[in-house]
């Protein structure tokens, strides 16, 4: 037997655990979404996966309920673990009346919900960035302190926000973590027409904050590292920028065609280290997992998505006068 | 009862908020200790310190999105732009987000934040420095945008603006920031957004304006009183969304409607304002609905001749109003 | 003479400038291998190379930004925003710098730079890929925008574009791109970039429009007709600045004049075309000058609906035409 | 007598008293318009004082009428070198019709020229970074391969077009010098509030590219490093990110008032570095000047001040009319 990475974080038996059904729970909500999308039942898909363990096990280092989470729109991982629900998932898919992220206004990805201290989301990436740093710096003028997470694709971290917001949470040393989901791609445009520097996280230093560049398949050292920033961040010192390298192992979304731009070869090569696959792996090498209980994981996930599928699928629509709703406050 | 400037009403307006709401705070480009470039907020930090009063780096998308942030969750940020020019590069935050939170979260979310900027010209500000941009922003349902013309509405619509529970665009015109004096109450009162204000009444003629023009056309209605020619003047005080019924009500009384701004005219409110009079008020109307309005040009030149041609004057209100009562 | 999708004519409009013009260049986010989201740039890059049709980095500022030091030094690139709703981020760049160039410098620079970007809704696109942005920039001096509706004006207009010495906003509505086919000559042609176009002639009430909706109208007008209603349809083609004479000559023409678009009502397209209406054309009308257009909400819902009930339908075009009809 | 440092760079005797002589030409330009303005005659002053030996040395390295420049508005030394006059300054200070910057239609400092290779400037801060990256794209399309300029302050290196712009020019390797003037502050804000890191030229490791930080105060060895720098660039190795660390000796522009931000000992002790001062020393130590030389060459610039002031102030203003031109081009 493997010995216990997860120990040597602090990281109980039962939270990996927990890491793994979060994760397959994701994988299996986006799966289904896929299934639906080709079936004509939902209009579009925006995938997390291959970016689940990063999601995962970033979200295992907040403090749900204290922290606030500002994600991005493969973060499905991290809206899971910070509390909705699966139904809360389909329901979004199929833009019904009941979505807790936009009542069915916005499309799937767009994540947000106060009972989950996650920000409300749009489109246009990166403009979350300095949300992530308001939101710190309202909660140190509070007195109540939450660390934020933010995060944002290789490819939008080309955006003035991102600087902008880094640089303004670097003044003012305020406890945000910049999560950069490194895919490798933006959609068709591979990273060496996005990006020149080695690694993302290089961008750091031009913020006087600290860099760091990990394994996007490892939830076990993404949690450790993501974690170390938390701490740092509550310890009032200041944010840290963590590159999580992986790779998107759908195409950019049901839009999208990805044979067009990258080779069959290289996606299976990149499938070969799915980051839930691996984590499987790891959890069955040090015992925690068997065959038989992989087994029972994946079918209380499966019942999950489909009771929520079949919820949401028969939820009542917004009204259409609804869409004058909610211009302006009273 | 004071007489003050239009820049004190609004360093008044921001020292009683955040007085009587902790949540309120300040934050731009030399907003602190140099009291801001143009002294709006002189005296807060001294008052408030720098944790309520922050000297920003020079990022308008951060001051934007870094305030939309803190709003959500709860702050009452008012985030100033040195110059109305340079909320270009925020716009992104506030159009595409400030606007948008409350509806895109089928209201779990709102963004109680306050952008205010100096604008307009006469100032030797050249280009950059004194642009009318309200126009950019009145077709953005979720936003609103209040252009004050006196010191008295400034302080009480900046108050009902930090304490709305939307996005409010607050531009305040450059030149009207000490050129404008008026009575200002020390007590604590709002006046409400949305709601145009009729500044003077008249029978013959409608004058619909805002901001440092508003003044030309009341100076110029004084001498039309003196030649027998009664205007009515509406002040909009809110560029969007407009009070329709108040243009409407303006318009209807006397059936001649002349719309003044600085603004550039194609595309600029008074677009708006006549089409909403074109809209509701076509049989009652005397005479066509008239604009007198800033040249479409890019922005305003430095050099005094063409400043000049470019701003709206007493002289040039005074006949254009003399024109539509004679019509 | 080849029938085509509206999107096939703006390929068509690149290729062929890419050929005659070495100057010419295509720059945005996938717009090279992947051919553009929507492959309006398909096969540009097998035959211009990645020297000429350029997959930038997720930057619209720095798209715009550069694309503008490229055309100030004699290039002619054209930058396409993934969809208009991303232009905001580049608003400081089309507005303090393309839209001013020639200005500021006396005329010793231009920016001859086409900015292209697929607006409008009705795709399943909810709040952020359905937006028309089109009013943002309509008091813009030194800018144009223009909107074709037909696959005859979009190369026509494209060409015309990329040949302009001055920024062009080009906005191509998404459901026209394979919803609308019409002839285009494979010749070299040009349309004038400023004039609208009379796409039917009619003599009972005249409806204003661009886009889709331009559409709905002419289907209407065909339907009405039976009815004994003769419609004249103006397609304004430029939305800035606007083809007033046409507009004033379609307004008298039947003195009863609908305005129809997508965007939202308040400070759209539309208000400027009332508004220019009830300046020159008062005593010609009948009616009020009414505007369909969205509702004055943030954006479109992606829920089936709200995006219905959002969207301009065929249905609300007629009833709309037929009510002015009978006023 | 010392070293002569300039030898070892490359610099020629005569090249070093023509950066001495454009120095002091801007100082004495900017110091004129001072005047004027607390004469009443001239609304509107920005200064380059203190800055003068980096803007000098940098613009030395270029070659003129090949290379573009994209400056910023306290760059007369470039614009200066690039071939203006002390006409064009004045007649830009006075706002008069033939200005070439902008035929009076911009404030001081705005400049531009097609003749000078110099692009149109604006106001907002940073937004001439992309379009030097645009024109160094453009040149390489062309061939004729032109280095650019541009330059900002370090303020303005927090806007997010800074990003996107060497960002670009970063993935393109283009032949770009990104030219920080660190002067300390940004109007009344102190470098503390704008920046964390300790450099601004340590942002150039997240866009690939290489980032130097020197003495701005130092012409020769600002020429030093820029000359590489370019060099570089012409070669194909890409852009360069270089920071001028220097001090603003006067107020930020003739609106302001700096007395409150900062204090009178500051400023003196800057004073003592003045760039004029220490680079007419070393000229003076290694013999290329005295002080009948220095005197000379003062008066020299005295007099084409005063006849450029006496020539602007007399020349034309445009006409009101004109204000309706060239909004389109035919
Ligand atoms: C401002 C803006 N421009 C363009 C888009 C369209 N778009 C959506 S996702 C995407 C690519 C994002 O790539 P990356 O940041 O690497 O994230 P990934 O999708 O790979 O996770 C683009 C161009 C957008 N949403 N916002
Ligand atoms: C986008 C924008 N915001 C604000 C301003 C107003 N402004 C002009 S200069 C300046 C400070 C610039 O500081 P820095 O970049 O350090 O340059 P310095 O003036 O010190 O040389 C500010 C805030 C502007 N010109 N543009
Ligand atoms: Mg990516
Ligand atoms: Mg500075």
């Amino acid at each position: 037997m493997s010995t216990k990475r997860h120990e040597a974080v602090g990281l109980t038996d039962q939270q990996v655990l927990d890491m793994y059904y979060y994760m397959l729970l994701a994988r299996k909500l986006d799966e289904r979404q896929w299934l639906l999308n080709r079936a004509g039942k939902v209009p579009f898909v925006i995938s997390c996966q291959g970016q689940e363990a990063a999601q995962v096990g970033a979200a295992f280092a907040f403090e749900i309920g204290r922290d606030y989470f500002c994600p991005y729109y493969r973060d499905l991982g991290i809206v899971l673990v910070a509390g909705q629900s699966a139904r809360d998932t389909m329901l979004t898919a199929f833009a019904k009346a009941e979505d807790p992220n936009s009542g069915g206004r916005q499309m799937p990805g767009h994540f947000g919900g106060k009972k989950f201290n996650i920000l409300t989301g749009s489109s246009p990436v990166t403009t979350q960035v300095p949300h992530a740093v308001g939101i710190a710096l309202a909660g140190r003028m509070t007195g109540k302190n939450p660390v934020v997470y933010t995060s944002f694709g290789e490819g939008s971290s080309n955006q003035g926000d991102f600087h902008e917001g880094a640089n303004f949470a670097g003044v003012h040393k305020l406890p945000v973590i910049f999560f950069c989901e490194n895919n490798k791609y933006a959609i068709s445009v591979p990273l060496s027409k996005q990006l020149a520097c080695e690694s993302v996280a290089d961008r750091a230093i031009g913020y006087g904050f600290k860099g760091v560049s990990i394994d996007g398949n490892d939830p076990i050292e993404v949690y450790r590292v993501v974690k170390e920033a938390v701490e740092r961040g509550r310890n009032g010192e200041g944010p840290t920028l963590i590159e999580a390298v992986m790779y998107r192992l759908v195409p950019h979304s049901s839009d999208d065609d990805d044979r067009v731009y990258r080779s069959r070869e290289e996606v299976e090569e990149a499938k070969k280290k799915d980051p839930i696959i691996q984590f499987a792996n790891y959890l069955k090498s040090v015992g925690l997992m068997d065959d038989a209980s992989e087994q029972e994981v994946l079918q209380k996930v499966q019942a999950e998505v489909d009771e929520a599928t079949d919820y949401a699928e028969n939820a009542p629509y917004p009204t259409p006068e609804s869409t004058l709703d909610h211009v302006y406050g009273s | 009862m004071a007489v003050m400037t239009f820049i004190e009403a609004v360093t008044l307006a921001m020292r009683e908020e955040m007085r009587r709401d902790p949540s309120v705070f300040l934050l731009g480009e030399d907003v602190g200790i140099r009291g801001g470039v143009f002294r709006a907020s002189m005296g807060l930090i001294e008052e408030f310190g720098e944790e309520r009063v922050i000297d920003t780096p020079l990022a308008e998308s951060a001051i934007a999105g870094v305030a939309i942030g803190a709003a959500a969750v709860g702050m009452r940020p008012i985030a100033e732009m040195q110059f109305a020019d340079f909320i270009m590069p925020a716009v992104n935050q506030i159009v595409s987000e400030a606007a948008k939170m409350r509806y895109r979260s089928a209201g779990d979310w709102n963004c109680p934040i306050t952008i205010r900027a100096p604008f307009g010209g006469g100032v030797h500000g050249a280009l950059y420095h004194s642009q009318s941009v309200e126009a950019m922003f009145n077709s953005t349902p979720g936003l609103k945008i209040v252009a004050p013309s006196t010191p008295y509405d400034a302080k009480g619509l900046l108050k009902a603006a930090i304490r709305d529970n939307d996005p409010v665009l607050f531009f305040e015109h450059k030149r009207c920031y000490r050129l404008i004096k008026g009575e200002v109450p020390d007590t604590d009162y709002v006046l409400p957004i949305g709601k145009a204000d009729v500044k003077r009444e008249g029978t013959d003629i409608t004058v619909i304006s805002y901001g440092l023009t508003l003044h030309f056309a009341l100076q110029a209605a004084e001498k039309l009183a003196a030649e027998g020619i009664s205007a009515h003047v509406l002040d909009l005080r809110t560029l969007y969304p407009l009070d329709k019924d108040a243009i409407i009500q303006a318009a209807s009384k006397t059936g001649k409607v002349l719309v003044i701004h600085e603004d550039n005219k194609e595309g600029g409110i008074g677009g708006e304002v006549a089409a909403i009079v074109a809209e509701n008020c076509l049989f009652d109307l005397d005479a066509p609905v008239r604009r007198l309005c800033g040249p479409d040009v890019p922005a305003m030149p430095y050099s005094p001749p063409m400043e000049k041609f470019f701003m709206i004057t007493p002289e040039k209100v005074l006949e254009a109003m003399r024109e539509l009562a004679l019509f």
